[in-house]
C-alpha cells in the first residue's frame, strides 16, 4: 500500500499548494470559497486511515526529501487536518467578497506549508514548509487591511523572520553536526555536539516565536484578534502547535538528560502559563483572551517539554501526553475562536443553547470532567507526576499545574464575559455555523476517541474518572469559578459607589 | 619577379602620380582607383615573397652599398609595404567620393597623395641614410602640400608650422647623417653597423645618432615637439587626416627606430633611451589630457595621435640594454602599435569625416543625437578607440601586452604605469566623443547622410585594427623571417 | 626682462649646439674613414657612362636620390600652383615699366639661354649639369615675366603641368625602360649611358626651370581686395 | 580541427553575428530583428545544451591557437563553463524576448540589439575561455558593449552614470590587465585547468604570487562589485530593465564573480590559495560586502537602486563560497551564480515591468500593485523570497549548501553572516511586498498604459514568471541530475580532485 | 686644419645661428631665411667633413647638389604659402595676433 500513502501524501500536500491556481480567474471565485474545506481531507484520510511507519522517498526534492509518517506526526497531522477542515467549513459562511481571493490564497499556502511540515521529515523540506506557513499566514493575519492589522502583521513578520533565522541557523548547525539532512538524525548530533546549547539555544528561541514562549509571544496576541476568526483558529489552533513539533523532532530528549535546558523551559513555561493568565484576564477583546489563553495553555506544554528535557527516562511518556494536550487544546481553542465570530439567535431557548455550546470547549478547556480536557490535564498530572520525575524542580510542577488550571479556567471565563458583550444577535450563515458546530462536536467528539490508553498513563475506559481525580479535576475549577464570582461582585460593588 | 615587385613598388606610384597631374580631379580619381588595385596587388606579393622566402638587400641601379643606394626588403619593411598599401588605398577610396570634385584645386589632390605613397615605400624599404633623407623630404613636402590644399587661411597657417617643423627636423636629420658619413664614410645603415660589429666605437659619434633621433622625433611629433601636430592633423580633409597620422608621422619613426635598433646599443646611452622614454611617456599622458579637453572633434583625435606616438618611443628604453627575448618582444609590441595605431588612426579619421559630413560641424558638441541617424560611423569611430584604448582582442592591445611584458621583463616597471594610464585616458577621450552622440536632443534632428561607401570604409580598418590582435602571431612571424643573404655592407 | 633672459638662454643653447657640433666634427676629423668611397667610385666610374663624377654619381650611381629629388620638386610645384592665381597673369601691374630692365632683358634673354645650354652640356665633364641649367633658365623667364612678356603657358593649364612632369616622367620611364630591358632599375644599358644621360639632363633642365618659374609666377600677389597688402 | 573544437566558437558566433546583422538592419525591420534575435539565442540555447551533455559525459570540446607570441587564445568548454554559459543562453533568450516588448516603439533599437548581442557574445566569450588572456579579452569586450546599453537612453544622468561605470570598470581592467601580464611574466602562459598551477609553486615567487592576487581579485573585483569597488553599480541603473537584468543578472557582474572562480581554482588552485593564505581576507572581504550592501539597499527608494544593491550583496555570495577551503561551500557559491541569475532577473524584468505598466519607480508608488498586476508581483514576490532565501526556492539552497559548507570548513562566523544577510534581505524586501499585496491601490498610477488582456505585453509577462518558475525549479528540484546544484557538485568534484 | 675642415667647422656655427633664428624668430620669411642658414651649414658639414684630409669626394658633393635642390624646392614652397598665408589673414608669424613689430613686412 505504499503507492496509496504515497499518493495519498502528495495529494495532502499539494492540493493545498496548487489551489492557489484557482485563483488565477475572477470567475472562478465561487469554486474557490466553496473548496476550502475539501483542501485538508487528503491529509484527514491520511491521518486516519493509515498505519504510521511509511515513508516516501523523494530524492529530487531538495537536498533529497523524505517524508513520513510516525505516531507522533500523525497526532499532530490528525489536528492540523480536523481543525483546517471545520475552519474551512467556517470560513466558506464567514467570509465577504473582501479580497477573497487573496485570502483563499493564502489559506492554501498556510494549509499546505501546515500539513507538509507535520509530515516532512528531512530538514529540507520541513524547513521549507514552516517558512511557507509562516509567510503565508502573514497574509492571513493582515488581511483586514486595517492600520491594526498592519501593525500586528509587522509584528508578526519580525517576529517570525527572526524565528525562521533562527531555525535555519539552528537547523545548519544541527546538520552539520550530524552529517545527515534527516532530522531523526539532529537529536543524538546535538547532543554529542561541543556546540550543543548554540544549537539548542536556536531552535528553541526559533520554534518559540511560533509556540509563543514568553518574550517570544509579541506576536501573538496582537495577530489573534486582528485576523478572520477562522484564520484565528488555525493559527491558534493548529500553527502554533508548528511550534511545538518542530521542538519534539528536533531538540534531544531521549537521549541526554539537560538538567539546564529542562529548568530553563520548566520556568517558561511557568512564566508562560501564569503571566498570560494574568495578562489576559485585562483583556477587552475576547480574541485577545483566548491569545492570551493560548500562550497560557501553550505554557503547560512548554512545562512538560521542559521536563522531557530534564528528564529524558520520562520523555517518551511525555511525549505522548504532549501530543494528546496539544491535540485537546488545538481542537477546543478552534471551536472558542470559531464562537468569537457567531451571531446570536433571537429566540431564549436557541440563545441558551448557543451558550452552552460555546461554554462545553471552555469549560473543557478547563479540564471538565468526560471532556477531553478533563482526559488532558490528568494525564498532564500522571506525566508530571513527581515522583516519577528524577530532577530537581519536580516537586514545583503540581503546584504549578493547578494554578494552570485555575488561570485557564479564569481565562474561559473572562472570554465569555467579553464574548456576552460583543457577540450581536443575527442569523448566521449556514456554512458558518456548520463549521462552528462540526468544531465544537469534534472538540467533543475526541473525548470518546482519543488513544488514551499510550503509555498506559490513564485507565480505559475513562468515561468516568474515578473521585480523587474527579475531585482534582473539579477544585480548580470552583476556586476559579469562585474568584470570578468575587471580582464580579467586587466590580458591581465598586460601581455601586 | 622581384624586380617587377620592386619597380612595382617604387615607380609606378610615381607614374600614378605624372597620370593624374595630367587629368583633372575625375579622372583622376580612376587612375587611382585602378592604381591602387595596381599597388595593392604589388604590396601584396611583394609580402608574400618575402614571406616565402625571407628579406634581401636590393642594389638599385646594380649598385651596392656604399656605392649605389640599396633597400633592405625585409619582413618588418613588406608589413609596413602593405600596411601602407591598405591604409593609403583606403584613404585614397575615401577621399575620391569625400573631396569634392568641383573645387578647381582639387585635381591636385591625386599626385600628392601618389607621391606621399611613392615616398613612404621609399623609406619602407630604404637602407641609405641618404636617400631616407630624400624620402622623408617627399613625404614632407606632399604632405605639406596636402594640408595646404584649398589654402584657407587656417590651413596656411597648419601647413606652414607643419612645413617648418619638418624642415626643421630634416635639417638635424642630415646633419647627423653629415657626421655618420664624416665618420665612417658610407651611408649604408648596414654598412655602418658591419663596421661596427668588430671596431671599438669611435668617439664622436654618438652626436650623430642624437641628431638624427632628434630630428625625426620632431618629425613624429613626439611630445614635446608635438605642437606641430594637432593643427596640420586637425584642419587637413579626413582621408589627408589620416593618411598623415596613419601613415607620415610612421615614417620618421620608422627611420629613428631602424636607427636605433642598429645603431643604438654601440652608439647610445641608457640615459637617452630613459629620457626618450620619458617623454613618450609625458606625450601618452600630455596627449591624452589635451586631446580630453579639445572641443573640436579632429583635434580630439589629432591629440589622440601625439599620445599614440608617445607609446612608440618606448622602443629606445626596451630595447637598451637588455635581454634579447625583451628586446625582441619590445620590438613586436612597437610593430604592432605602428600598424594597429595606423589602421585605427586612419579608421578614426575618416569616420570623424562621415561625421562631421553629416553634421555640419566639426564640434564634439554638435554630435548630439547623432548617434541614431549614423551609428556606422560612430561604430567604425568606437571600433577604432577600442583599438586606441588597447583594448582586447585589437592588435592595440597585443602590442600593449608585449609592452607590458618587456616592460616587466626588464624590470622597468614604470612604464607599466605608463601603459595602464595611457590606456585609461584614451578611453576618457573616445568615450567623451561617444557621450556627446549617445546625448539624445530632440532638437537635432536633421543629419546628411552620407553614401555607404563612405561608411564601409572606415568600419574595414577597424575591423582590421580589431582583427590584428587576433592574427597578430602571424604578422610578426613575417617579420621575424631570417634573410635570404646578408647584404654586403 | 624675461625677453631677454629667455633670448639669452636660446643663444646660449645655440652657442652650445654649435659648439658641440664643431667639437664633434673635431672628434670625428681625427679619425679615418673606415670605408674610402672615393676610391670605390673611381674605379667604377668606367662603368657610369659619363667622365664626371658628380655627375655620375647623381644620375648612375645615386640616381634614385635624384628622380625623387625631381619628385620633391615637382611636388613643390604642384603645391605651389594649387595655390595660383590665375587672374595674376594677366595683372598689369605685374609688369615693370623699368626701362634699364628691359633694355637688359633683351641682352640678357639670348645670353642666359646659352649659358644654360652650356651648363647642361658641361655636366658631362664638369661641375654643373642640369639643376643649374635649369635654374639659369628659370631666372630668364623670370626675367621675362618681369619685363612683360606674356607667357601663356605659366597659367595653371595641362601644358604647365605636362612641363613641370616632363623631366621627371622622362627619368622615370628610362627607369621603367631598364627594367624592361631586364636590367635593375635605373641601371643603363652601358652603351645607351651617355645619350640617355644626356636627354634626362636636357628634360630635366626644362622641367626644373619650368616648376621654378610656376613657382614664382603662381605666389599669389597683388590682391586689390586686401587694403592691407596694399598699404604695405 | 574536429567539430568538437568549433562548437565552442559557433555558440560564440551565434550572437556575434547576431549583432553585426543586427546593426546594419534598418531602423524599421522589427519583425526582421526579432527573428535574428530569437533565432540566435535559440541556436546558442541548442548548441549549449550539447555542450552541457558532452562535458558530462567528458567531451573535451577545445580550440585554441597562438595570438600573441607568447599567448594563446583557447576557447574551452569544462563544466565550470558550462555552467555560465547555461546561464547566459538560457537568461538571453527570456531577456531578449522581454527587451523586444520592454522597447516597442522606442528609438535606437537597432544599437540597443546589436549591443545587447555583442554583450551577450562576451559573456559566451567569458565562459568559454581558457585561459586567463582570453578570459580577459572578453572582459573588456563585455565592458564596451554594455557602455552603450548603459546609456541608451541618452539622458545626462544616463551618460553620468555611463561615465562612472567606465571610469570603474576601465581602471578595473586595467589593473586586471597588469595583473594577468605579470602573473605571464611569473608563469608564463597558464591555461585554465583544475587544481590550478601553483600547489607546489617556488615559495621565492610568493609573494609575487599573493600580491598578483589581490590585483586580480581588485580587477575582478569590480565587474563583481566587492566593496569598496562597487560604486558603479547603483548609477547604472538607470539603464532600461532589460539592461539591467542582464548587467545584474547574468553579464557583467557575474563575469567579475566567475573570474574569481577561475583565478582561485583553476590558475591559483583552491589548495595553493589557501596555502598563500589570500582565501581568508577574501572570504571576509565578501562577507563584509554581503552585509554592507544589504544595510545600504534599506535606505533606497528607489525600487531598482535597492535591487542593485542587493545585487553587490547577493554576488559577493558566490565569492564567499569559493574564498571557503571546501567543496560543499564551494558548490553553495558556484550554484549561486546560477541562482542570483535567475532570481535577480525575476526582479529587474519585474521592476521593469511596472515602469513600463504603470509607470512606477520609487518603492512608496508600489501600493496595492499586486492587484492591478497579479502575474508581475507573484514573480516578484518569488523572487524576493528567493532573495530572502526562503525555502524551497533557489536561494535557500543557496545558503544552505553555502552555510553546511562553511561549518565544514570551520568557518561558523559564516553562518551569522548568512542570518544575518538573510535578515537584512527580508528587511528589506518584506515592506516591497506588504505594499505589493496588502495596501490599497492609490487612485491612479503614475503613468498606465493598457494592453488588453494580460495585466501588461505578453514580451513583458511572460519572461518574469518564466524565471521565477525557474527560481521555484531550481530550488525544489535540487537534487535532481543536471540541476544547477548538481552541477555545481560535478565541477566542485573535478575541482577537488583533478 | 684643412680647408674643407674649416667649413664643416664653420658649417657648424651656420647650424647654430640658424637654429637660433628658426626657433627664436617669428616673422616667417625670417624663419625661412634661418632655415636656408642652417640647411647651408648642414651642407658645409656635409660637404666639409669627409674631405677634410684634402682628398675629394664627389660623393658629397652630389649630396650636397640633392640637398641644394630639396632645400629649394622647399623654400619655394614656403615662400608660396607664407605670400598666401599673409595675403589671406594679414598675418606675417605663426603666433595668432594681427602683424607683430617686427612682422611689418618691408
Amino acid at each position: 500500500m505504499i503507492a496509496f500513502e504515497s499518493v495519498l501524501v502528495l495529494l495532502a500536500v499539494g492540493l493545498p499548494l496548487l489551489y492557489p491556481i484557482l485563483a488565477l480567474r475572477a470567475g472562478w471565485a465561487r469554486v474557490l470559497r466553496y473548496s476550502m474545506p475539501v483542501l485538508p481531507l487528503p491529509a484527514l484520510v491520511l491521518a486516519l486511515a493509515t498505519e504510521p511507519g511509511w515513508q516516501l522517498e523523494l530524492p529530487w526534492l531538495l537536498n533529497g526529501g523524505l517524508w513520513a509518517m510516525d505516531e507522533l506526526r500523525r497526532l499532530f497531522l490528525l489536528l492540523t487536518a480536523v481543525l483546517w477542515a471545520v475552519a474551512g467549513i467556517y470560513a466558506v459562511g464567514y467570509l465577504g467578497a473582501h479580497y477573497l481571493q487573496r485570502f483563499c490564497v493564502f489559506w492554501g499556502l498556510t494549509l499546505a506549508g501546515n500539513i507538509g511540515l507535520t509530515v516532512a521529515v528531512d530538514a529540507g523540506s520541513f524547513y521549507s514548509f514552516f517558512a511557507l506557513m509562516t509567510f503565508a499566514g502573514y497574509g492571513l493575519v493582515v488581511h483586514e487591511g486595517t492600520a491594526e492589522a498592519s501593525h500586528a502583521g509587522r509584528v508578526y513578520l519580525v517576529m517570525a523572520v527572526l524565528g525562521e533565522m533562527a531555525i535555519l541557523a539552528g537547523l545548519l548547525l544541527a546538520s552539520a553536526a550530524a552529517d545527515s539532512q534527516m532530522l531523526s538524525d539532529l537529536p543524538p548530533a546535538i547532543a554529542e555536539s561541543p556546540r550543543r546549547d548554540l544549537m539548542m539555544a536556536l531552535l528553541v528561541a526559533g520554534f518559540g516565536v511560533k509556540a509563543g514562549l514568553p518574550l517570544l509571544h509579541f506576536w501573538l496576541p496582537l495577530a489573534h484578534p486582528v485576523a478572520p476568526t477562522p484564520a484565528s483558529a488555525v493559527l491558534s489552533g493548529a500553527m502554533i502547535k508548528a511550534g511545538l513539533l518542530g521542538w519534539l523532532v528536533t531538540l534531544p530528549f531521549g537521549d541526554i538528560a539537560l538538567q539546564g535546558w529542562g529548568t530553563l523551559m520548566l520556568g517558561a513555561g511557568a512564566v508562560g502559563s501564569i503571566g498570560a493568565a494574568v495578562l489576559g484576564v485585562c483583556q477587552q477583546r475576547p480574541k485577545a483572551v483566548l491569545a492570551y489563553s493560548s500562550i497560557s495553555q501553550m505554557g503547560l506544554m512548554v512545562l512538560m517539554v521542559g521536563a522531557a528535557m530534564a528528564d529524558s527516562e520520562r520523555a517518551p511518556v511525555l511525549f505522548s501526553v504532549i501530543a494528546l494536550y496539544a491535540l485537546h487544546h488545538g481542537l477546543a481553542k478552534g471551536s472558542l475562536f470559531l464562537s468569537a465570530g457567531m451571531s446570536l439567535p433571537a429566540g431564549r431557548i436557541r440563545r441558551a443553547a448557543v451558550w452552552l455550546l460555546i461554554a462545553l470547549p471552555g469549560l473543557s478547556l478547563a479540564g471538565l470532567p468526560f471532556t477531553s480536557g478533563a482526559l488532558a490535564k490528568l494525564a498532564m498530572k500522571e506525566g508530571l507526576a513527581e515522583d516519577k520525575l528524577d530532577f530537581a524542580l519536580g516537586g514545583y510542577l503540581s503546584p504549578l499545574m493547578t494554578a494552570g488550571a485555575v488561570a485557564t479556567l479564569l481565562l474561559v471565563l473572562r472570554y465569555f464575559w467579553t464574548l456576552s458583550g460583543t457577540l450581536q444577535t443575527g442569523r448566521n450563515p449556514p456554512m458558518l455555523a456548520a463549521g462552528w458546530l462540526m468544531a465544537i462536536g469534534v472538540s467533543l467528539m475526541a473525548f470518546w476517541w482519543m488513544p488514551w490508553e499510550v503509555e498506559g498513563l490513564v485507565k480505559s475506559p475513562l468515561w468516568l474518572p474515578a473521585p480523587y481525580q474527579l475531585w482534582a479535576l473539579i477544585w480548580p475549577m470552583l476556586l476559579a469559578v469562585a474568584l470570578a464570582g468575587l471580582t464580579l461582585w467586587a466590580t458591581r460593588v465598586v460601581r455601586h459607589r | 619577379m622581384t624586380l617587377w615587385l620592386m619597380a612595382g613598388l617604387l615607380f609606378t606610384p610615381l607614374a600614378w602620380a605624372v597620370l593624374t597631374l595630367l587629368t583633372d580631379f575625375a579622372w583622376g580619381r580612376v587612375v587611382t582607383w585602378g592604381g591602387i588595385v595596381v599597388q595593392v596587388l604589388v604590396s601584396l606579393g611583394l609580402w608574400l615573397a618575402v614571406s616565402r622566402d625571407g628579406g634581401f638587400y636590393y642594389g638599385l641601379g646594380g649598385w651596392e652599398a656604399p656605392l649605389g643606394i640599396e633597400l633592405r626588403v625585409d619582413g618588418l619593411a613588406v608589413t609596413f609595404v602593405l600596411l601602407t598599401a591598405v591604409v593609403a588605398s583606403a584613404c585614397g577610396f575615401h577621399a575620391g567620393v569625400y573631396i569634392d570634385p568641383d573645387k578647381p584645386w582639387h585635381r591636385y589632390f591625386w599626385p600628392l597623395f601618389w607621391f606621399l605613397w611613392s615616398g613612404l615605400n621609399a623609406v619602407w624599404l630604404g637602407g641609405d641614410l641618404f636617400n631616407l633623407y630624400v624620402g622623408l623630404e617627399l613625404i614632407s613636402l606632399s604632405a605639406v602640400g596636402l594640408v595646404a590644399l584649398g589654402g584657407k587661411a587656417a590651413a596656411l597657417r597648419a601647413s606652414l608650422r607643419y612645413l617648418l617643423a619638418a624642415l626643421l627636423g630634416s635639417l638635424a636629420y642630415l646633419l647627423g647623417v653629415a657626421l655618420i658619413y664624416g665618420q665612417f664614410g658610407t651611408l649604408s645603415i648596414a654598412g655602418v653597423v658591419f663596421w661596427l660589429e668588430d671596431h671599438p666605437v669611435p668617439a664622436g659619434s654618438g652626436l650623430a645618432l642624437a641628431l638624427m633621433v632628434t630630428g625625426l622625433a620632431l618629425k613624429t611629433a613626439l611630445f614635446p615637439l608635438h605642437r606641430w601636430l594637432p593643427p596640420a592633423h586637425g584642419i587637413a580633409q579626413s582621408p589627408v587626416s589620416a593618411l598623415l597620422s596613419a601613415l607620415v608621422v610612421k615614417a620618421s619613426f620608422y627611420i629613428a627606430a631602424r636607427l636605433w635598433l642598429e645603431l643604438g646599443e654601440p652608439l647610445g646611452n641608457l640615459a637617452a633611451a630613459q629620457l626618450v622614454g620619458l617623454l613618450g611617456s609625458a606625450a601618452v599622458v600630455w596627449g591624452s589630457w589635451l586631446a580630453l579637453r579639445q572641443s573640436a572633434l579632429k583635434q580630439v583625435v589629432a591629440y589622440s595621435s601625439v599620445a599614440q606616438i608617445g607609446y612608440l618611443f618606448l622602443l629606445f628604453p626596451l630595447t637598451y640594454s637588455v635581454s634579447e627575448s625583451v628586446s625582441q618582444q619590445a620590438q613586436q609590441g612597437i610593430t604592432l602599435q605602428v600598424i594597429s595605431h595606423a589602421l585605427a588612426k586612419a579608421a578614426m579619421f575618416l569616420a570623424a569625416g562621415n561625421l562631421i559630413l553629416s553634421t555640419g560641424s566639426n564640434r564634439v558638441d554638435a554630435l548630439t543625437g547623432v548617434s541614431r541617424f549614423l551609428p556606422f560611423s560612430l561604430f567604425s569611430f568606437g571600433l577604432a578607440g577600442v583599438s586606441l584604448m588597447s583594448l582586447p582582442p585589437s592588435g592595440g592591445f597585443a602590442a600593449k601586452w608585449l609592452l607590458l611584458q618587456a616592460s616587466l621583463g626588464s624590470g622597468q616597471w614604470w612604464w607599466v604605469l605608463v601603459l595602464l594610464t595611457g590606456g585609461l585616458l584614451s578611453a576618457a577621450y573616445v568615450f567623451r566623443i561617444y557621450r556627446a552622440s549617445f546625448l539624445e536632443n530632440s532638437e537635432t534632428d536633421e543629419f546628411y547622410h552620407p553614401s555607404r561607401s563612405l561608411e564601409v570604409i572606415p568600419m574595414v580598418l577597424a575591423l582590421m585594427a580589431i582583427g590584428l590582435g587576433m592574427v597578430s602571431e602571424e604578422v610578426l612571424s613575417v617579420m621575424a623571417l631570417p634573410f635570404e643573404e646578408e647584404g654586403s655592407p | 626682462m624675461i625677453r631677454t633672459l629667455k633670448t639669452l638662454a636660446m643663444v646660449a643653447a645655440c652657442v652650445s649646439f654649435s659648439g658641440i657640433l664643431a667639437l664633434s666634427i673635431w672628434t670625428i676629423a681625427g679619425q679615418p674613414a673606415p670605408v674610402n668611397l672615393p676610391q670605390l667610385l673611381s674605379e667604377n666610374m668606367a662603368r657610369s657612362g659619363v667622365e664626371h663624377p658628380v655627375t655620375a654619381v647623381l644620375l648612375n650611381f645615386r640616381s634614385y636620390d635624384t628622380l625623387l629629388e625631381i619628385g620633391v620638386l615637382v611636388i613643390a610645384g604642384i603645391a605651389g600652383i594649387s595655390m595660383a592665381k590665375t587672374a595674376s597673369l594677366e595683372d598689369p601691374e605685374l609688369r615693370t615699366s623699368d626701362s634699364l630692365l628691359y633694355g637688359l632683358q633683351r641682352w640678357f634673354v639670348p645670353l642666359m639661354l646659352m649659358l644654360a645650354g652650356y651648363l647642361l652640356w658641361a655636366g658631362a665633364h664638369r661641375p654643373g649639369g642640369a639643376f643649374q641649367a635649369g635654374a639659369v633658365l628659370a631666372a630668364t623667364g623670370v626675367l621675362m615675366r618681369l619685363g612683360g612678356v606674356p607667357m601663356d603657358f605659366l597659367r595653371p593649364g595641362l601644358l604647365l603641368r605636362l612641363g613641370l612632369v616632363l623631366g621627371f616622367t622622362v627619368f622615370l620611364l628610362v627607369a621603367v625602360a631598364s627594367v624592361i630591358g631586364g636590367d635593375a632599375f635605373l641601371a643603363y644599358p652601358p652603351e645607351l649611358t651617355k645619350p640617355l644621360i644626356l636627354i634626362i639632363e636636357s628634360v630635366l633642365t626644362l622641367s626644373i626651370a619650368m616648376v621654378l618659374l610656376a613657382l614664382f609666377v603662381s605666389a599669389p600677389v597683388n590682391d586689390a581686395e586686401d587694403p592691407e597688402e596694399g598699404s604695405s | 580541427m574536429t567539430l568538437n573544437a568549433w562548437i565552442p566558437v559557433f555558440a560564440l558566433m551565434t550572437s556575434l553575428v547576431a549583432a553585426l546583422v543586427i546593426f546594419l538592419l534598418p531602423e524599421k525591420g522589427y519583425r526582421l530583428r526579432t527573428t535574428v534575435n530569437l533565432g540566435a539565442a535559440l541556436v546558442k540555447l541548442g548548441l549549449v545544451v550539447v555542450m552541457v551533455w558532452g562535458v558530462f559525459r567528458g567531451v573535451d570540446y577545445g580550440l585554441s591557437f597562438t595570438m600573441v607570441p607568447g599567448v594563446t587564445f583557447v576557447l574551452k568548454a569544462d563544466a565550470l563553463s558550462m555552467m555560465f554559459a547555461g546561464l547566459s543562453a538560457v537568461l538571453w533568450l527570456l531577456t531578449t524576448i522581454y527587451a523586444v516588448g520592454y522597447l516597442e516603439d522606442s528609438p535606437n533599437r537597432s544599437r540597443f540589439f546589436g549591443f545587447f548581442s555583442l554583450c551577450v557574445a562576451s559573456t559566451m566569450g567569458i565562459a568559454l575561455a581558457g585561459n586567463l588572456f582570453t578570459f580577459f579579452l572578453f572582459y573588456e569586450m563585455l565592458t564596451l558593449s554594455t557602455y552603450p546599453l548603459v546609456v541608451h537612453r541618452g539622458t545626462e544622468k544616463a551618460l553620468r552614470a555611463g561615465r562612472t561605470y567606465l571610469i570603474y570598470t576601465l581602471s578595473g581592467g586595467a589593473v586586471l590587465l597588469l595583473a594577468i601580464a605579470w602573473l605571464h611574466g611569473v608563469a608564463g602562459d597558464l591555461p585554465f585547468r583544475e587544481g590550478g598551477h601553483f600547489i607546489d609553486a617556488d615559495p621565492e615567487i610568493h609573494r609575487s604570487l599573493i600580491l598578483i592576487f589581490i590585483l586580480l581579485v581588485a580587477g575582478l573585483g569590480v565587474k563583481a562589485a566587492l566593496f569598496p569597488l562597487h560604486g558603479w553599480l547603483p548609477q547604472a541603473m538607470v539603464a532600461p530593465a532589460p539592461v539591467s537584468a542582464l548587467l545584474h543578472a547574468v553579464a557583467v557582474v557575474k563575469a567579475g564573480a566567475f573570474g574569481i572562480v577561475r583565478v582561485v581554482y583553476d590558475i591559483y588552485g583552491v589548495e595553493a590559495s589557501s596555502a598563500l593564505g589570500v582565501l581568508e581576507p577574501l572570504a571576509w572581504l565578501a562577507a563584509f560586502t554581503i552585509l554592507y550592501a544589504s544595510v545600504r539597499a534599506l535606505s533606497q527608494v528607489d525600487l531598482k537602486r535597492r535591487l542593485a544593491f542587493s545585487t553587490i550583496s547577493q554576488v559577493s555570495y558566490i565569492i564567499l563560497g569559493v574564498s571557503l577551503f571546501g567543496p560543499v561551500a564551494a558548490a553553495g557559491g558556484l550554484v549561486h551564480l546560477l541562482h542570483q541569475g535567475l532570481m535577480k532577473i525575476t526582479l529587474f524584468f519585474c521592476a521593469g515591468n511596472y515602469a513600463e505598466t504603470l509607470g512606477i519607480h520609487r518603492i512608496d508608488e508600489m501600493d496595492g500593485v499586486g492587484r492591478r498586476m497579479p502575474g508581475t508581483s507573484l514573480a516578484f514576490t518569488i523572487g524576493a523570497f528567493g532573495m530572502i532565501g526562503a525555502p524551497p526556492l533557489a536561494g535557500f539552497i543557496t545558503k544552505w549548501v553555502l552555510g553546511s559548507g562553511a561549518l565544514a570548513a570551520g568557518m561558523d562566523w559564516v553562518i551569522a553572516v548568512l542570518v544575518l544577510s538573510s535578515l537584512l534581505n527580508a528587511a528589506y524586501f518584506l515592506p516591497i511586498l506588504h505594499r505589493l499585496w496588502f495596501r490599497e491601490p492609490q487612485a491612479s498610477w503614475p503613468e498606465e498604459r493598457f494592453w488588453g488582456r494580460l495585466e501588461t505585453s505578453a514580451w513583458l509577462f511572460w519572461p518574469p514568471l518564466l524565471t521565477a518558475v525557474m527560481t521555484v525549479m531550481v530550488g525544489v528540484l535540487a537534487s535532481l541530475p543536471f540541476s544547477p546544484l548538481s552541477w555545481a557538485e560535478l565541477i566542485v568534484l573535478r575541482e577537488y580532485s583533478p | 686644419m684643412t680647408a674643407p675642415l674649416l667649413y664643416a667647422l664653420a658649417g657648424a656655427i651656420l647650424c647654430g645661428i640658424g637654429l637660433f633664428g628658426l626657433l627664436w624668430l617669428s616673422h616667417l620669411l625670417r624663419k625661412l631665411v634661418a632655415f636656408n642658414i642652417m640647411g647651408s651649414g648642414v651642407f658645409l658639414v656635409l660637404v666639409g667633413l669627409p674631405q677634410h684630409q684634402g682628398g675629394q669626394d664627389p660623393v658629397p658633393q652630389a649630396l650636397v647638389l640633392t640637398g641644394i635642390v630639396v632645400a629649394i624646392a622647399a623654400t619655394a614652397l614656403a615662400v608660396v604659402l607664407i605670400r598666401r598665408y599673409y595675403h589671406l589673414s594679414g598675418l606675417t608669424s605663426l603666433t595668432g595676433e594681427p602683424a607683430s613689430r617686427e612682422g611689418a613686412p618691408e
